[in-house]
């Protein structure tokens, strides 16, 4: 089940997605960490954030819409107080890094390559809810190799650029990213959405909108997994909507390298462990041995 | 490497419905068998339910528990909870040997403080679902002190048909007082006024105040318990997704004494606060 | 219930979403069709097309893909076989129509224009499922622009613009295609999505990708329909996963004018006259006497 | 304007299911009450059906109509289907007294040809459903010819256990053979086959050909056929979602003489085609 991001091997390509798995420790009653190909941390920021008013969440059809606003410990605290932790677990940790300026984006970076325990890096440019940053470097072609230039100059880990669904093609993002030097490529971010509660019409959320996420994104993320792996040449990390181990199996076909489970985990809090071990059913019923051999092999030719 | 996996899943459970009937109007008792492994719940504390194999609702529901009863291998939860949208709508229509995932006992419950005797419940509508577990462990658990026995119980509805369990807490409670909001029985207008037109027969010097109903409620007796110092907890409602302090999505702004904005994840750091610490 | 579309008065404002409705005479069983504000019918090119090869079509959460490809009998064969049907009932017919080339859109506009009963016409500039013409238009501000302007250059009729989602800036083209002239807006078309059979690993869908249509899509839909609010002075017609009465009040909330139904009419083919008497129902039970004092009043400084 | 309000309607309408029992492993035989608006139906249409007050599955599943009988007021439609997916498999779940809605009947049934006198049955697994209610309604009803009463059926499945509806079709065809992919009953091997061996028993001048099942079964009937210059009559199936011809997307290719490329709808063009229309 060995897959390769970059030079960061994993033990198998079932990661947490940001945000949805706070600091690992949340899930330890349900999941056995130790079986998972990487934790990525709640997005870090060079100081603690409180995040935005509340409500900060509301379901949908299919998925939920939420505008955390990025609350966070702030990237020393994560270093002294939660990586500890998480170090003595058989699984990858992944940084997901947040900045409002790319400078910002560099000192978090700095702070991390460090910090024994830290992986590699998940360059967050992609969240809709904040007011500067995240999402105003991902739209953007040369705002995005920048940031990306700016955390490789300073970093020896491997750095993951997360991308935003947001734009009109996700492809030029992507090549822009990865000739600035991006190790990996992860997608998708939530997309920016919105409710109204009729009654007392008002949008369900303070913040007005919010970032939508689980399975009634998932067709969207798939494609742009799919059109990002017929440019890229990098790994890519496919996220969005994966609620079942066979959801996870299409990110793989369409040229996923790995995946990452986030809004299903408050679904079903071991829905990580439980998608590793369908992954692992699907290839012992075909009598495939290596996942690699089930990566990026979508036959689009043949006869249906 | 650390975590037994044997210790893993003992919160992640089926619970199988014993009965689910209607006490009132859109008002739900349910009672939940969830096996031995449900670990000792606390008054205060919830659980996340979801219908067993069904896609919708999409998020697993927060509901209090409402009491526990053991019997022979298995825990009975119960469960009291209203329909107020299309989740709750659903619950209400399953029946006996229907199945739920349950997740829990989760939170952290109410501090029963030892050093006071004499406990005070407020209760608005579905409010009463904690409390009166709280009730029932206090008058039934070894690890309360003896003679911290005396309940005064304020429990307020729309009308008397809404004034539901009742029965069970008037076996408990030393004192129970009831309000409807149409004055139908009881006192007539809200639960919070009752108790204030009634805080004389209150020690305040050696009471606890416990409360749990609608925000403006709860915000209602935060101010007046300010009065009269006593210690007051509440059990604070927000929308959920994880319930294990996962999304930040549960937040309520917490009293700083500078300016800085802070919240607390009502499913982890709560859903039972001193009511000081929350900012109203 | 009366609202206006530009210079198109509407007893109600509940539309079918073309493409989703046939030619109207598919739903007369189940829907009276004289209590619709108008019927929105599939999309028209100037010849017949067969449309994509199948499959077409795919569940997914909440939602459905659909890469039909604008199968249609042609522009001339819809007014002299399917015209005369529609004009007999008391309801709008609005004709959607669509060009692989910006000439094919004016020819096609010249030839509605003399054609009685047609009460208006929507640029479909945001189809997915083409190689030519469609999301090309869509997706920018100049082209979006010139399309509009050659159709309003050849019509009288009020010209209702349909904008695709896949963009980074709906407001961009929104703002661009008003200028050129159009009398209205509509959106959200489908957003591009992707599904993937694990077994014979080849996508659902023949053309790969298709669009994502139903209630999976709806808060992306109203949030765009908001922030084209924000700067649009013409009127807009919301789309894109509507279910329910209450998702459609959601959308005048926000500040639509007008709805369509679309992947409802699929679920249940009573979807619009049920939608149009619940939001009957939410007026009357409100005390709310015109549906146009609810356009537009999203509440968004209020305290929740 | 047109269409009577009254006249709407009469299409879509809540069944109550009677029963719903496995005829095999996987395999259902569902029995639903659907009220005499239920329009008469013929044999090869079929019906849409969603779980009432369901959100899942999103769209509805079509399912041949197996049989049709009256009850009093109340037509009882049955439905045969096999557990392929999420959908079928809640269907699966329901019991007595569950709710579906549907529409329908829908689609264009058999053509049932006055000028040919002995029909023969093609079926592959669940696609027997169609021609079971062809067979009963040959059989039974004042529409078909006296004469036209000779039918013969051929009947493949995996294993003898999943030849289902075995019996009632005995009781009514002159012939019934059977196959099985394992030769666990009657001829071993497929159905094309066994058609094939036997049509030397066929008048084949007076016949027409109905035949139902899996695509590729399907297409190899189209293939033989050419031989015999029969008519023959297939039940096509694609993803749907309306059922009514407005979306477009349960489209097969068209046989053309020339190059132009055709779609028809198998919701509303169909099910049921002249195996010659087809671009197999
Ligand atoms: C810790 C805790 C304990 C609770 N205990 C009880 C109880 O014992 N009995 C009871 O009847 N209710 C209780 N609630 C409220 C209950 O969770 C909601 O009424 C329920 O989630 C509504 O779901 P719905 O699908 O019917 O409503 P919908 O309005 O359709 O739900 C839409 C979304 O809003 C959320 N939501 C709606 N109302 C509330 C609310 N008041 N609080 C939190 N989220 C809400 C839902 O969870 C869902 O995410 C509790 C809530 C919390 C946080
Ligand atoms: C006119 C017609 C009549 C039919 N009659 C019967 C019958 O009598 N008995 C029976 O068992 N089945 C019948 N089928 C097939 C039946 O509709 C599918 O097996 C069923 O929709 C599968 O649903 P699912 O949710 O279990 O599968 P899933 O695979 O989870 O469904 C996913 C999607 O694919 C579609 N789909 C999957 N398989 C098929 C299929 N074979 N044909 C069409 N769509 C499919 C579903 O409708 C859905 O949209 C018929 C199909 C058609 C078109
Ligand atoms: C509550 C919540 C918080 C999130 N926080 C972050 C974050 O801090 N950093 C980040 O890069 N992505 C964040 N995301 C996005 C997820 O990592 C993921 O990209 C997205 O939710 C889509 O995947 P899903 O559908 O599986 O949830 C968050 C998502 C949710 C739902
Ligand atoms: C099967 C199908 C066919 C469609 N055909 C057209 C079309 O011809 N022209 C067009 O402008 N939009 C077309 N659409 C888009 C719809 O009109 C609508 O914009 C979209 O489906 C979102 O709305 P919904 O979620 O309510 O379906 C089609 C959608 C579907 C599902
Ligand atoms: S519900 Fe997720 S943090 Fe509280
Ligand atoms: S299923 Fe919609 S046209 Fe056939």
């Amino acid at each position: 089940m060995t897959v390769r991001i970059g030079s960061l091997e994993l033990k198998n390509p079932v990661m947490t997605a940001s945000g949805t798995f706070g600091y690992g420790e949340e899930f330890a009653p349900y999941v056995d960490l130790n079986r998972l190909g990487a934790v990525v941390v709640k997005g870090l920021s060079l100081e603690p954030r409180a995040g935005n008013e509340p409500p900060r969440i509301m379901e949908t059809a299919a998925g939920m819409l939420n505008a955390v606003g990025l609350e966070n410990i702030g990237v020393r605290a994560f270093v002294t107080e939660k990586l500890p932790y998480l170090r003595q677990h058989d699984a990858a940790v992944i940084a997901n890094i947040f900045g409002e300026t790319i400078d910002e984006y560099s000192r978090i970076a700095e702070i991390l390559n460090g910090a024994p325990g830290v992986d590699a890096l998940e360059v967050n440019i992609s969240c809709p809810n904040v007011k500067k940053g995240g999402i105003a470097f991902g739209a953007d072609p040369r705002d995005a190799a920048e940031v990306t230039k700016r955390v490789k100059d300073v970093t020896d880990l491997p750095v993951i650029v997360k991308l935003t669904p947001n734009v009109t093609d996700i492809r030029a993002i992507a090549e822009s990213v990865e000739q600035a030097g991006a190790d990996a490529l992860s997608l998708i971010n939530t997309i920016r959405g919105m409710s109204v509660d009729i009654d007392k019409r008002i949008p369900h959320l303070k913040n007005i909108t919010g970032g939508l996420s689980g399975p009634a994104i998932k067709p969207i993320a798939l494609r742009m997994v799919w059109e990002v792996a017929g440019v890229a040449s990098v790994p890519i990390i496919g996220v969005g909507g994966i609620n079942t181990a066979s959801d996870a199996i299409e990110f793989l076909i369409v040229g996923a390298t790995a995946v990452q489970i986030g809004t299903a985990n408050f679904v079903n809090p071991r829905a990580t462990e439980e998608i590793l071990e369908g992954i692992e059913r699907y290839l012992r019923t075909r009598h495939i041995y290596d996942v690699n051999d089930v990566i990026g092999t979508l036959n689009v030719r043949e006869e249906m | 490497m650390c975590d037994s996996v044997t210790e893993l899943n003992r919160m992640v459970m089926t619970g199988v419905i014993h009965s689910n009937d209607a006490a009132a109007e859109d008002f739900f008792v349910m009672s939940v068998a969830v096996s031995d492994a449900f670990q000792a719940a606390m008054p205060g504390q919830f659980v996340m339910v979801r219908i067993k194999g069904r896609d919708f609702p999409f998020l697993p529901r927060p509901f209090s528990i409402f009491s526990v009863a053991h019997e022979g291998g298995t825990t009975i939860i119960e469960i009291f909870y209203q329909v107020v949208g299309k989740g709750t709508k659903l619950l209400s229509r399953l029946g006996r040997g229907d199945e739920l995932t349950i997740l829990g006992p989760l939170g952290k419950g109410f501090d029963i403080r030892q050093d006071r005797h004499t406990i005070v419940l407020i209760a608005g509508g579905v409010g009463i679902a904690p409390l009166n577990f709280l009730a029932e462990y206090c008058k039934g658990s070894d690890d309360v002190p003896e003679k911290q026995t005396r309940i005064i119980c304020f429990m307020g509805a729309r009308t008397a048909d809404y004034l539901i369990g009742r029965e069970r807490l008037d076996k408990i409670c030393d004192t129970l007082l009831v309000s409807t909001d149409d004055g139908s029985e009881g006192y007539c207008g809200t639960v919070t006024d009752c108790f204030e037109n009634h805080i004389g027969s209150v020690n305040v010097e050696d009471s606890t105040l416990y409360c749990c109903g609608p925000y403006l409620m709860m915000q209602s007796v935060a101010r007046k318990v300010r009065k009269y110092s006593m210690p007051c907890q509440v059990s604070m409602e927000a929308r959920m997704a994880c319930g294990i302090g996962a999304c930040l999505g549960c937040s309520v702004k917490m009293k700083t004494d500078d300016e800085t904005v802070r919240y607390l994840r009502v499913c982890k750091d709560g859903p039972v606060f001193d009511v000081a610490m929350i900012d109203w």
